[in-house]
């Protein structure tokens, strides 16, 4: 791979802007060092296969509108000529550099500073060999929910085998799984063949014995039987109110801490009662309680609720009607959907009986009654591996890798699926996303190290222990043999804090040294 | 660089608010700079500095919304980041130099658009008047 | 009997057996003699001994030991303070031989207040000793009749020694953490050498009854003498800041709601007071009272009446 | 370690002469690890006084192993000859061992030199040792009295612990002598707590000068 960089850019037929003219852009790329040579693509999302010919053989950096990237134009690209992460880079133009500004000279002048100064980040850039670390091959599942299911069928089939547990004994049986779910087919077939699957043994948590931590993972037998070994382990938790949190929820008991202390809850508070007949009178009862309290001592405008629940249970008429009678609203729903997609919380849903929507924005609490969470034997597992349980920290599908990496076995993942906060379609949503941030990294290969993976420079580490406190993936450790501080490269997720507050600027991002960033920004 | 507004964005929820910005048809003027960071916890005070020494007239570092932050905290660090050497840029009397944390979420095209340019000029007068 | 080992009036009521009465005065801010006189006018013979506090809560004021001698001038006996917050050991030892020579003979032994509390929170704070070593040195004083470095007290190898005899006090906190070690502390002290103590102002009678049980258990009230502190409660707002914000003192529950049912908080005040001096005559080892009603220095006389404690007696 | 934190900005350019060129000193040893003068510091302190309004004639940085040794110092001889000023982000020892290297030079500190302590957590640091020249630390359990107790009291605890706190700072401070008496209540050893402790012979502090350490085993 020579070290001389292609610039590689779309010329943006489609935009209304008109084309980028490549005789002006060439003219003034002239001036620039790190860039060789410049080529224009004629609509480069037009038979992309034939237009990536002329360009084989440098370290490239592509622009082009986002479509190019849905398109698959880039894997396409690091495919046919053998890119490796480090010898690419993309940078999406359409949003950053056409619409962003008005006249032609001032998008010219901005796509070449940009083109410069992203072309000094490549040229520092070094293409990625790193070896997957191995791991070994059989993955532990706990929770044969949606997601459980999923990530067994998706790892297994592979080299990878896959041993699922389940609290509900007998394991599998129709009817205890996925609950709320609304394509039931979809769960059966997902159990038909995991159940046929010859790569996943199923489970009653009845049947484990003790967890044992050996190195690179762990061992747990059956039945008493032999003693299995693991190198990954896989929580797919039951639904639990925690991870709500996200979008401000609370659990009963917050919700009376705060109004126990007098803190302030004001806006809208939303309770949501989505568990059916099983739901005991007491809870109802708390949730009135609490709407009532809250209704009395704030201005707060208070919601509940309800799917098929009857609130008007023998001895509660009272109540529910003197909340009714204080404003607290009441709504049956249907097809609730609660979204966080983009900064905004909110509430849909129908109204079974009517048949009108209702849409709550941003609500200032959701309250969500329930049980939830880790299983006994999941939480035996996370003890035994050394995770640190941080139930409601672990909004995101892809932070759920921090749990795993705190334990330091690398090929401990957590994958969460059943949130308190979802319907049924919710949940399948954030577990394919989960199943794909899983697969992405977890193969039968084993776990690479992402692109901008911190290595640290012995000679200027001072091992002042800063980046080993306050890595959020606690990927940084100490190395008492070198007395350095030493990243764990399959947990280090390349965000760049370690670096940023290390006080000898020992730390460095692969690919993203400060020194390249900075000369990247200067020549903006 | 000289006279430019640096904008330190992550490549997550706050590159996701930029593009919202200008597909919902909002531009910036020329001076405005982007780049990408993996996130902005990886801001620290050397690369706010160096580029103000090195002419910036400001330094926006864009993050997640609070709370929403991929890797925890790293906007929050840069906050705090940003609020240090604000007051070290104002104690020291560096005149016509600004830094800001601006925090967006995917969904607010507008007003992100709105606040840069309130900052901008904000930064831009502040300057002059001195 | 026990052997008088100064020539403190106080001490030789207390030798008698007499259930003794002390007040606490606190100097003015100014030189300002009408409120001393006052303050002197209204404690004169409602009580045995009164203490001169010592840059209390760390303000500065009057000297104790000037105000001592003023206080000394006009038939009151008073109880020096001395503090190890303000002097290291040379000034303590000096400021002593001069209190003594003056005619002091009583001296109560504290650590003092933090200097944070006060107005000078920017001062240096000492603590060359602290209150234990405090009570050692004068007890090394006045019975090694030794200065603190080993050095007898005379001024050449060929003259006499004339230390200075002081009868010694400390105070004794039944309320403070760590609850368990609070006689233990009081031990520490009676071994340093104290022969009497003044305890924290008492709310909580039953940690009060249950700590002089200890106290009693363990012989201690034989070595020192104890007077139990009150402090007449005022206002529904003092108690409530006194159990709030002032560290050891214990302020039940209960008491504050016999003072919320109350109509004349000040009358109540002087009830529980009445009663607690009741049951501390009661209460085996406790040798007497001590009376603090800082800027209510009018109240005492009256209590001291009523509780049946008026006239004092006279030591000779 | 020693703990050491930045002066306000405002102090440091008061200090600095107009005009002139500044040297800013670094120390990679204590004050770095405290993130208080390491060359990350460094860097960012020359960049607020290159841009302040106050101007300077030239400044430059540089960072070196210990100011408190001057086989160090010696490595920056030609830079500082460069220079009109030093500024020296180390704690006082560093700034002080500086002044005696260069005798033509000012030498001025950036940092507030604040005390030896420990690292509790990231960004969190304590002070635990007063340095006072004796070590009494094996009759109290493993806790500085003088250190830990607001008064330094060597008979405590006194009458304004409460709830395991010190009157001092009720929200913040722990007695100090409330954790003696309990870690030495753990380790059974509550009898340490009844010997009257003497006076402290302070004369083994700071009360006379520098002290000084000289061992003449390794002086040869």
């Amino acid at each position: 791979m020579s070290d001389s960089i292609v610039a590689v850019i779309c010329d943006h037929q489609c935009s209304s802007k008109g084309p980028l003219q490549a005789a002006n852009l060439t003219k003034r790329l002239a001036n620039t060092t790190t860039v060789d040579k410049l080529i224009v693509l004629d609509k480069a999302c037009q038979d992309p296969e034939k237009k990536l010919q002329r360009v084989a053989g440098k370290k490239i950096l592509f622009a082009g509108c986002p479509y190019l990237e849905e398109s698959g134009f880039y894997t396409l690209a690091a495919e046919k000529l053998g890119l490796k992460p480090g010898e690419m880079l993309v940078t999406d133009i359409k949003s950053s550099i056409l619409d962003l500004y008005d006249d032609a000279d001032v998008i010219e002048e901005n796509l070449i500073g940009r083109l410069e100064s992203l072309s000094r980040l490549l040229a520092d850039s070094v293409a990625l060999k790193d070896r997957p670390v191995k791991l070994k091959r059989s993955v532990l599942i706990f929770g044969s929910g949606y997601s459980g299911l999923k990530a067994a069928l998706e790892l297994s089939g592979g080299k990878l085998s896959v041993d699922l547990v389940e609290t509900e004994d007998p394991p599998l049986a129709p009817g205890c799984l996925a609950e709320g779910l609304r394509s039931p087919n979809l769960i059966e077939e997902l159990t038909e063949r995991v159940r046929t699957s010859e790569d996943v043994a199923v489970f009653p948590e009845t049947a484990m014995g003790p967890i044992r931590s050996v190195e690179q993972g762990f061992t747990v037998s059956f039945n008493g039987g032999e003693a299995r070994e693991y190198g990954s382990v896989i929580f797919a938790p039951e639904r639990t109110e925690a991870p709500a949190e996200e979008i401000g929820s609370w659990n009963l008991t917050q919700a009376y801490k705060r109004i126990h202390e007098h803190q302030p809850i004001k806006g809208r508070i939303v309770f949501v009662l989505d568990r059916r007949s099983e739901t005991p009178p007491e809870v109802i009862q708390d949730i009135l309680t609490a709407a009532k309290v809250i209704k009395e001592r704030t201005n707060a405008e208070v919601w509940i609720l309800l799917k098929q629940l009857r609130v008007a249970l023998p001895g509660l008429q009272e109540l529910y009607d003197l909340t009714r009678e204080m404003g607290v609203i009441f709504v049956k729903y249907r097809n609730l959907r609660l979204q966080n997609e983009f900064g905004d919380f909110n509430i849909t849903g129908e109204d079974p009986q009517t048949g009108a929507l209702f849409r709550i924005s941003n609500p200032d609490r959701v309250i969500i009654p329930g049980p939830g969470g880790l299983g006994a034997s999941a939480l035996k597992a996370a003890e035994t591996l050394g995770l640190r349980l941080l139930g409601e920290q672990y909004t995101q599908p892809y932070s759920l890798w921090r749990l795993a990496n705190e334990s330091n076995h690398p090929g401990v993942l957590v994958c969460g699926s059943a949130r308190g906060n979802m319907d049924g379609d919710g949940v399948a949503a954030d577990a394919a996303s989960m199943v794909q941030a899983l697969k992405a990294r977890m193969t039968p290969e084993g776990i690479t190290p992402v692109e901008h993976v911190a290595s640290v420079d012995a000679e200027k580490c001072v091992y002042c222990l800063t980046c080993v406190r306050l890595c959020p993936y606690h990927a940084m450790v100490k190395n008492i043999e070198d007395r350095v501080a030493q990243p764990i490269t399959t947990a280090c997720q390349g965000c760049g804090i370690c670096a940023a507050e290390c006080p000898a600027e020992a730390i460095t991002l692969r690919n993203l040294s400060q020194e390249s960033v900075l000369a990247a920004m200067q020549a903006l | 660089m000289a006279d430019s507004i640096l904008i330190m964005h992550c490549k997550e929820g706050a590159k996701r608010a930029l593009a919202r910005m200008t597909e919902e048809g909002y531009k910036l003027p020329a001076r405005f700079k982007t780049f990408e960071l993996p996130c902005t916890g990886s801001v620290n005070e050397v690369l706010l500095m160096e580029n103000l020494q090195n002419g910036a007239s400001g330094v926006i570092v864009l993050g997640c919304r609070k709370e929403n932050c991929k890797h925890m905290d790293g906007n929050l660090r840069a906050e705090r980041k940003v609020a240090r050497i604000k007051k070290m840029l104002s104690e020291a009397g560096v005149e016509g130099r600004f830094v800001e944390m601006v925090f967006a979420a995917p969904d607010e095209g507008k007003r992100l658009h709105d606040t840069l340019l309130r900052l901008a000029h904000a930064g831009h007068s502040e300057g002059k008047e001195k | 009997m026990s052997e008088i080992k100064s020539d403190s009036n106080l001490e030789k009521l207390l030798a008698k057996g007499e259930f003794v009465v002390t007040g606490e005065l606190g100097p003015p801010k100014s030189v300002d003699m009408s409120v001393l006189d006052g303050k002197i006018a209204a404690l004169s013979g409602a009580v045995d001994a009164v203490n001169i506090t010592d840059n209390q809560t760390a303000i500065v004021r009057i000297s104790s030991i000037g105000t001592a001698f003023y206080v000394m001038a006009r038939g009151l006996e008073p109880v020096v303070q001395m503090t190890c917050r303000d002097r290291n050991r040379l000034a303590i030892q000096a400021d002593l031989l001069g209190a003594y020579l003056n005619g002091a003979r009583n001296l109560l032994c504290l650590t003092g207040d933090h200097q944070s509390f006060g107005n000078h929170p920017q001062a240096k704070q000492v603590y060359d000793i602290d209150s234990m070593q405090l009570i050692y040195m004068v007890k090394q004083m006045r019975d090694e009749k030794t200065f603190q470095c080993g050095e007898e007290i005379r001024n050449n190898k060929k003259s006499d020694i004339h230390e200075p005899r002081f009868f010694i006090g400390a105070a004794a906190n039944p309320f403070a953490d760590p609850l368990e070690w609070r006689v233990s502390r009081l031990e520490k002290k009676a071994a340093a050498g104290v022969d009497f103590v003044q305890t924290q102002c008492v709310y909580d009678m039953d940690c009060f009854r249950r700590w002089m049980e200890d106290v009693v258990a363990r012989d201690l009230h034989k070595k020192v003498k104890i007077l139990a502190g009150i402090t007449p409660i005022r206002s529904l707002g003092m108690l409530r800041y006194m159990k709030s914000s002032v560290a050891g003192i214990t302020i039940p529950d209960s008491l504050i709601e016999r003072f919320e049912k109350t109509e004349d908080v000040k009358e109540e005040g002087r009830a529980f007071a009445l009663e607690q001096i009741e049951q501390f005559r009661q209460m085996e080892g406790v040798a007497g009272v001590h009376i603090m009603a800082i800027e209510a220095e009018k109240t005492v006389r009256g209590i001291v009446e009523d509780a049946g404690l008026l006239p004092r007696p006279q030591a000779a | 370690m020693i703990v050491a934190e930045q002066k306000p900005i405002t102090d440091i350019l008061d200090m600095l002469p107009e005009g002139k060129r500044i040297l800013v000193v670094g120390c990679d040893t204590c004050v770095t690890v405290c993130l208080a003068g390491g060359e990350k510091e460094v860097k960012v302190l020359s960049a607020a006084l290159r841009m302040a309004k106050k101007q300077f004639d030239e400044i430059s940085g540089v960072s070196i192993e210990r100011q408190c040794d001057g086989e160090f110092i010696d490595e920056i001889r030609e830079q500082v000859a460069a220079a009109d000023v030093v500024l020296s982000m180390a704690c006082g020892a560093g700034v002080q061992m500086m002044s005696d290297f260069f005798p033509d030079k000012p030498v001025l500190p950036a940092l507030n030199t604040l005390f030896m302590g420990s690292n509790e957590g990231a960004g969190y640091w304590m002070e635990r040792c007063l340095g006072c020249g004796d070590c009494v630390l094996d009759l109290t359990a493993g806790i500085c009295p003088r250190t830990r107790c607001s008064k330094g009291l060597m008979n405590g605890p006194c009458g304004g612990s409460e709830n395991g706190k010190c009157e001092v700072d009720p929200e913040n401070l722990d007695c100090g002598w409330n954790l003696i008496y309990q870690r030495l209540k753990s380790l059974n050893r509550l009898d340490a707590m009844m010997p009257i402790r003497p006076p402290q012979d302070w004369s083994k502090s700071h009360d006379g000068g520098p002290r000084k350490l000289i061992r003449e085993d390794v002086q040869l």
